[in-house]
């Protein structure tokens, strides 16, 4: 039986997970190698949802390609839109009212906030407990109604543009938020005691996908995948735009490598973006929201990277200007890509359920990767 | 002692279970948490916000006129071709010719709501409509004229 | 004829039927499903002959432990969905004529001895299977109990011994 | 007062009197026959949509509220799509062993509701080994997963059958032992003298701790043996998809699905019966009124309201913990459930030879 | 034919234990050998019941035989598996033809 259904020379069972699995959350299709239930190799398959993103951007303005970008990373779109701004502001030097800079990084830290929501309870889901991913989702309905009220929608809003945003705030929207971190604040607790102490949990996640900090390095890793393994490489941090020099917050760094260390870092990266809303919500300067900018932008002639740290790590924007109104060239250098890789060197020796968790951990949006 | 820690062990991992119990427990006897929205039930009384983008529209006033000179701003703006304008002359009182709006095509199947032609709109003809319910059993009634028919142009409009 | 009769023959032939099934067939997963039938066909027996004790025993130990136990076995070792290779038609024809020889055989002496059944009630109450077993006097079976318990024991750590994978080889 | 006892009885003898022995034995199977597959049909629906409502309500959500009153009727229209959909046999599988599987399992779980005393007087068949019956009969349905996971020619479904055999083996021991401990305190297996023997006082209140941890541990393994999460690794959605019945559609997949609450059903009323008292109604020491209000609350609710207590506790349990991994979940079995559950046996042993329960 | 009397539950279990043998001979597989070995001792469990209930019945003794021999089964079937198993390790095969050293 084994023979019809595909096995190694050794005897060793081979298994798809996905392209259509309830665990890779998307389209990613997982080629593994088994020994009974313990994995030998895993191989991840791309392409699936691709849509050549970075060939459509070539032939869109740079006012429209920022727009596409939502449709990469779509649970951090406001980053990615915010990376693709700055990119261009940097090639044309416009300078951002500082209004606009503080409304964007206020909008990027709800981003990250609703992502590892989405990320927190779409994790549990994986491990089996259905429950939580209700009660995140209770919090991140918030953000969302939050920014539908500001920028007109739920989930692509295209809100940032070139010079700053595209409408001013909502009246509400400061005590909205402020509404929000205090809902926030009361459901915290639950969080950790319904997920984090439990002690199924906490065997699940545990020593469980270990990544050392030199592979952690040598894949190419980002944002928390890279910090749980105590790689500091908060782009925030190191390389700091918009306002994020003058807030106050740690780099939440955890030094495990495991799949525990990764949850605990977003875990307490969404406090670390609260206490950024805090201390800027109450602060937004008056002033315009958006820079006088031509109704056509033309870059100059060169080659412009720009990087933003989004939910899942740095993201890169590499524009090449032949000086027209459209990009030359655009590459994207998206988190999820290199984080994937990591997951072979990861679940290898490890049972099918800790690819889950790991898998979990490394909080994958397929689109992201794909582009 | 190793008898101590793992009795030690079992009770704490039974307090972990117990404190996540608590908390569905407790949700599970106060039905006044819930959040749903039942949402065909709730037609009536749902408000979207204000600025939600459904789909795009022309603005009328009263006496059927609209804003739009034809500038096609808006068609330029567009990411992926959802507006298509289609220009014809009118003569005016003086007998010159003069551009104007003929019809207004808005392919609604295409549009991302990304809002670009709204900003690039210099007289602020069409707006965003908080309107979500587009779902029809035949894709081409998704195709939309916004100009209504027999408006004209604003006078003073240029 | 009543029932009891017929529920017997019934119950024989499913026992019979199933157990050359599971000899018979040629794929090896099939064969241990039918032995398990054949398994439950004799705890129906034992029921039938009002022994209720022995019947969930024998459900417990071997639908629910040997027959398991073998079926994993057959996940790990066998490519359990192929056709098993056939006997050779000779070992075949010998096997099959020693079998009915050796039925026909016993069959007459089974027919030549005489039982004489005693007919007096029997009734099989597990407090005195309890008793007897922890008996210390003439008709106890206490030491056959602990040499038992012994051997399981052995058969215990014997497995683990065997089955362990000799880490030291393969490293 | 109502009485099923007075039912049965009054049944029985009509029976009897009218026809001869064998036709009205006959008839009384065909009468036990029918009820048995209402009550299933009746359990089933009945025990999805208390699934579903108690995952909503812990899930903040309102649960099917669409057909008949609160969603009432929504397992019944799942059941007719259930019923008209195609029940595919994937190409390459077992045919036969794929078509008998869900067979085999509901044979088990109807098998099991033999011995279970309904109410006073109620039970179909009181066996003098009741307990020991359970316990082997359960041990079949086993088979039924393995023999689906194999035919259906599916490495997840086989994979899903490896682990529920390893899971279902494993736990039954710490199921096995923790009934042990009752069957020594009342010192019978009959179901009927197991729940007399409850008249002055549930086990779980006259038998201490020790009983209160072979409860506990009862429950566990119960969850376990049932493959209901936090131990639900047969079927583990995340991982295997659907694990076992991952190829079965239509009605094929429902029986497994009937299967798994009746399971359910049966386990918690084993529970219920054991540790709780059965139908026993609650009784506290002296209070003679308290005690005869509690007797005119009629033997079958206190049955059916104990078996949902505990039926409540494994959803809850299910909606609250993330899945064990199959090595956490032998472990729990080999390193904590059996040596507890030994030595918890050897203390309720002294107990009950020292006379210290009340 | 009114009554089942011992004779006929013999003649059942001495057919079982007649294919039994005849398993053990045709098969070669050493799982299927063993699944035959299992019936030939469930047939000798099905005469000592009987006559414990039919020629006996104020002794126990069959009874506790028949336990004994389900005892003796499950252990010995579990140590059969652990060598099978362990024989698969090193020869790949189950087949008794292969396994003709003592020692690997």
């Amino acid at each position: 039986m084994f023979e019809e259904l595909g096995t190694t020379a050794e005897g060793d069972m081979l298994i798809n997970i996905g392209p259509q699995h309830p665990a890779t959350h998307g389209v990613l299709h997982l080629v593994m190698t088994l020994n009974g239930e313990t994995i030998k190799k895993t191989e991840p398959h791309l392409g699936y949802i691709h849509r050549s993103i970075e060939k459509m951007c070539e032939s869109l303005t740079y006012r429209q390609f920022v727009y596409v970008t939502s449709r990469m990373d779509y649970l951090s779109s406001h980053i990615n839109n915010h990376g693709c701004s700055l990119a261009v502001e940097k090639a044309m030097q416009i300078e951002v009212p500082e209004r606009a800079q503080v409304i964007r990084v206020i909008m990027d830290e709800l981003t990250r906030i609703a992502s590892h929501e989405l990320w927190w309870g779409a994790m549990a889901m994986d491990l089996g407990a259905f429950t939580p991913f209700f009660y995140s989702f209770r919090e991140r309905e918030t953000i969302t109604d939050i920014m539908e009220e500001t920028c007109g929608a739920r989930l692509t809003m295209n809100y940032i543009c070139p010079g700053g945003v595209m409408m001013d705030l909502h009246p509400d929207f400061q005590k909205r938020v402020k509404s929000f971190i205090a809902l926030f604040k009361s459901k915290f607790d639950e969080y950790n005691e319904l997920v984090t102490g439990n002690i199924i949990f906490q065997n699940r996640m545990k020593g469980v996908g270990v990544l050392s900090k030199e592979d952690a390095i040598s894949y190419g890793c980002t944002g928390p995948t890279a910090r749980g393994s105590g790689v500091s490489s908060d782009i925030r941090k190191l390389y700091p735009y918009e306002v994020y020099s003058k807030v106050q917050f740690d780099e939440v760094l955890e030094t495990g490598g495991d799949s525990f260390s990764r949850y605990m870092v977003r875990i307490n990266e969404m406090l670390q973006s609260i206490k950024i809303i805090e201390q800027l919500i109450d602060n937004i300067p008056e002033g315009e929201f958006q820079a006088k900018t031509k109704a056509v932008l033309k870059l100059p002639k060169g080659e412009f990277y720009q990087r933003v740290e989004t939910a899942r790590g740095e993201l890169g924007i590499y524009i090449v200007s032949e000086g027209g109104t459209t990009p030359h060239r655009i590459k994207f250098r998206s988190p999820g890509f290199s984080n994937l890789s990591a997951l072979g060197h990861m679940v290898k020796g490890s049972k099918i359920g800790d690819l889950v968790a790991t898998m979990g951990t490394l909080d994958l949006v397929i689109p992201d990767i794909d582009r | 002692m190793f008898i101590i820690d793992y009795i030690k062990d079992i009770f704490k991992g039974l307090k972990s279970l117990l404190t996540g119990m608590k908390i569905t427990g407790y949700y599970f006897t106060h039905h006044k948490e819930i959040i749903t929205e039942q949402y065909p039930d709730n037609r009536a009384t749902l408000k979207m916000a204000d600025r939600f983008r459904g789909e795009v529209v022309m603005i009328h006033d009263e006496d059927n006129e609209h804003a739009c000179t034809g500038c096609s701003a808006c068609e330029l703006a567009c990411p992926n071709g959802t507006i298509k304008i289609i220009n014809k002359f009118d003569v005016n009182a003086e007998g010159k010719k003069k551009k104007a709006i003929d019809t207004f095509i808005y392919h609604l199947e295409l549009c991302t709501m990304c809002n670009l032609c709204i900003v690039a709109c210099p007289t602020d003809t069409i707006k965003m409509e908080p309107n979500f319910e587009h779902s029809v059993y035949d894709r081409s009634k998704l195709t939309k004229v916004l100009n209504r028919p027999g408006s004209k142009i604003k006078a003073g409009v240029e | 004829m009543n029932s009891t009769v017929i529920m017997f023959y019934c119950i024989s032939a499913f026992i019979l039927g199933t157990g050359i099934l599971a000899v018979t067939t040629g794929k090896i997963f099939r064969s241990a499903i039918w032995l398990l039938f054949s398994m439950m066909g004799i705890a129906g027996l034992y029921f039938w002959m009002q022994m209720e004790f022995i019947a969930a025993v024998q459900i417990i130990v071997y639908v629910g432990g040997i027959v398991v136990l073998i079926i994993f076995s057959i996940f790990l070792t066998q490519k359990s969905g192929e056709e098993m290779p056939k006997p050779p038609l000779t070992k075949t024809i010998f096997s099959l004529l020693a079998a009915i020889l050796g039925f026909i055989f016993s069959y007459l002496l089974i027919y030549q001895y005489g039982f004489n059944d005693g007919n007096a009630p029997f009734e099989l109450k597990v407090s005195d299977i309890g008793l007897k077993m922890l008996d210390t006097g003439e008709h106890g079976f206490i030491l056959p109990f602990e040499v038992i318990s012994v051997l399981l024991l052995a058969a215990l750590v014997g497995c683990i011994v065997i089955a362990m994978k000799v880490k030291s080889i393969e490293e | 007062m109502l009485s099923l006892e007075n039912i049965t009885n009054a049944v029985h003898e009509w029976l009897n009197a009218t026809l001869n022995p064998t036709l009205a034995l006959l008839s009384e199977f065909v009468i036990v026959g029918v009820l048995a597959i209402a009550l299933f049909a009746v359990l089933g629906l009945s025990l999805v949509l208390m699934e579903r409502k108690v995952a909503a309500f812990i899930q903040i959500r309102l649960g099917p509220n669409r057909v008949g009153p609160f969603g009432m009727f929504q397992t019944v229209a799942d059941t007719l799509k259930l019923i008209m959909k195609e029940g595919l046999t994937p190409d390459g599988a077992d045919k036969f062993l794929f078509n008998l599987a869900p067979y085999i399992v509901m044979i088990a779980a109807m098998m099991l509701l033999a011995p279970i005393a309904f109410a006073k007087g109620f039970q179909i068949w009181d066996i003098n080994i009741g307990v020991l019956f359970l316990t082997a009969v359960s041990s079949i349905s086993v088979i039924g997963i393995l023999m689906a996971g194999w035919a259906s020619n599916n490495k997840y479904s086989l994979l899903g059958a490896m682990r529920s055999g390893a899971q279902i083996v494993s736990y039954e021991l710490s199921a096995g032992l923790s009934i042990i401990t009752i069957v020594i305190l009342t010192g019978s297996l009959q179901i009927s003298d197991i729940i007399n023997a409850q008249a002055n006082g549930w086990w779980i209140f006259k038998g201490h701790i020790p009983v209160l941890i072979s409860f506990v541990i009862f429950i566990i393994a119960v969850t376990a043996e049932t493959n209901r999460a936090p131990f639900d690794l047969a079927e583990a959605e995340s991982e295997l998809t659907a694990g076992f019945h991952t190829e079965y559609s239509g009605m094929k997949f429902a029986l497994f699905f009937l299967a798994e609450y009746i399971n359910i059903f049966i386990a918690c009323a084993i529970g219920a019966t054991l540790f709780l008292g059965g139908w026993m109604p609650f009784h506290i020491g002296h209070w003679e009124a308290f005690n005869h209000i509690m007797d005119f609350i009629p033997s079958s609710f206190w049955f059916i309201g104990k078996t949902f207590f505990l039926i409540f506790l494994m959803m809850w349990f299910r909606w609250t913990f993330p899945r064990l991994r199959i090595d956490q979940l032998l472990n729990l079995e080999w390193k904590y459930l059996l040596p507890i559950s030994l030595v918890n046996l050897l203390v309720v042993a002294l107990m009950a030879v020292m006379g210290w329960h009340f | 034919m009114n009554e089942i009397n011992i004779t006929d539950i013999l003649l059942v279990s001495t057919a079982l234990f007649f294919v039994g043998v005849y398993g053990f001979f045709t098969r070669r597989n050493m799982i299927t050998m063993l699944m035959s070995v299992e019936l030939i001792l469930n047939s000798v469990n099905i005469n000592f019941v009987a006559f414990n209930k039919y020629l006996f019945p104020q002794n126990l003794d069959g009874v506790f035989f028949t336990i004994f021999i389900i005892t003796i089964a499950a252990a010995e079937a579990a140590v059969a598996i652990a060598i099978i198993i362990n024989m698969y390790r090193s020869h790949h095969s189950v087949d008794v033809e292969d396994a003709t050293d003592l020692k690997y």
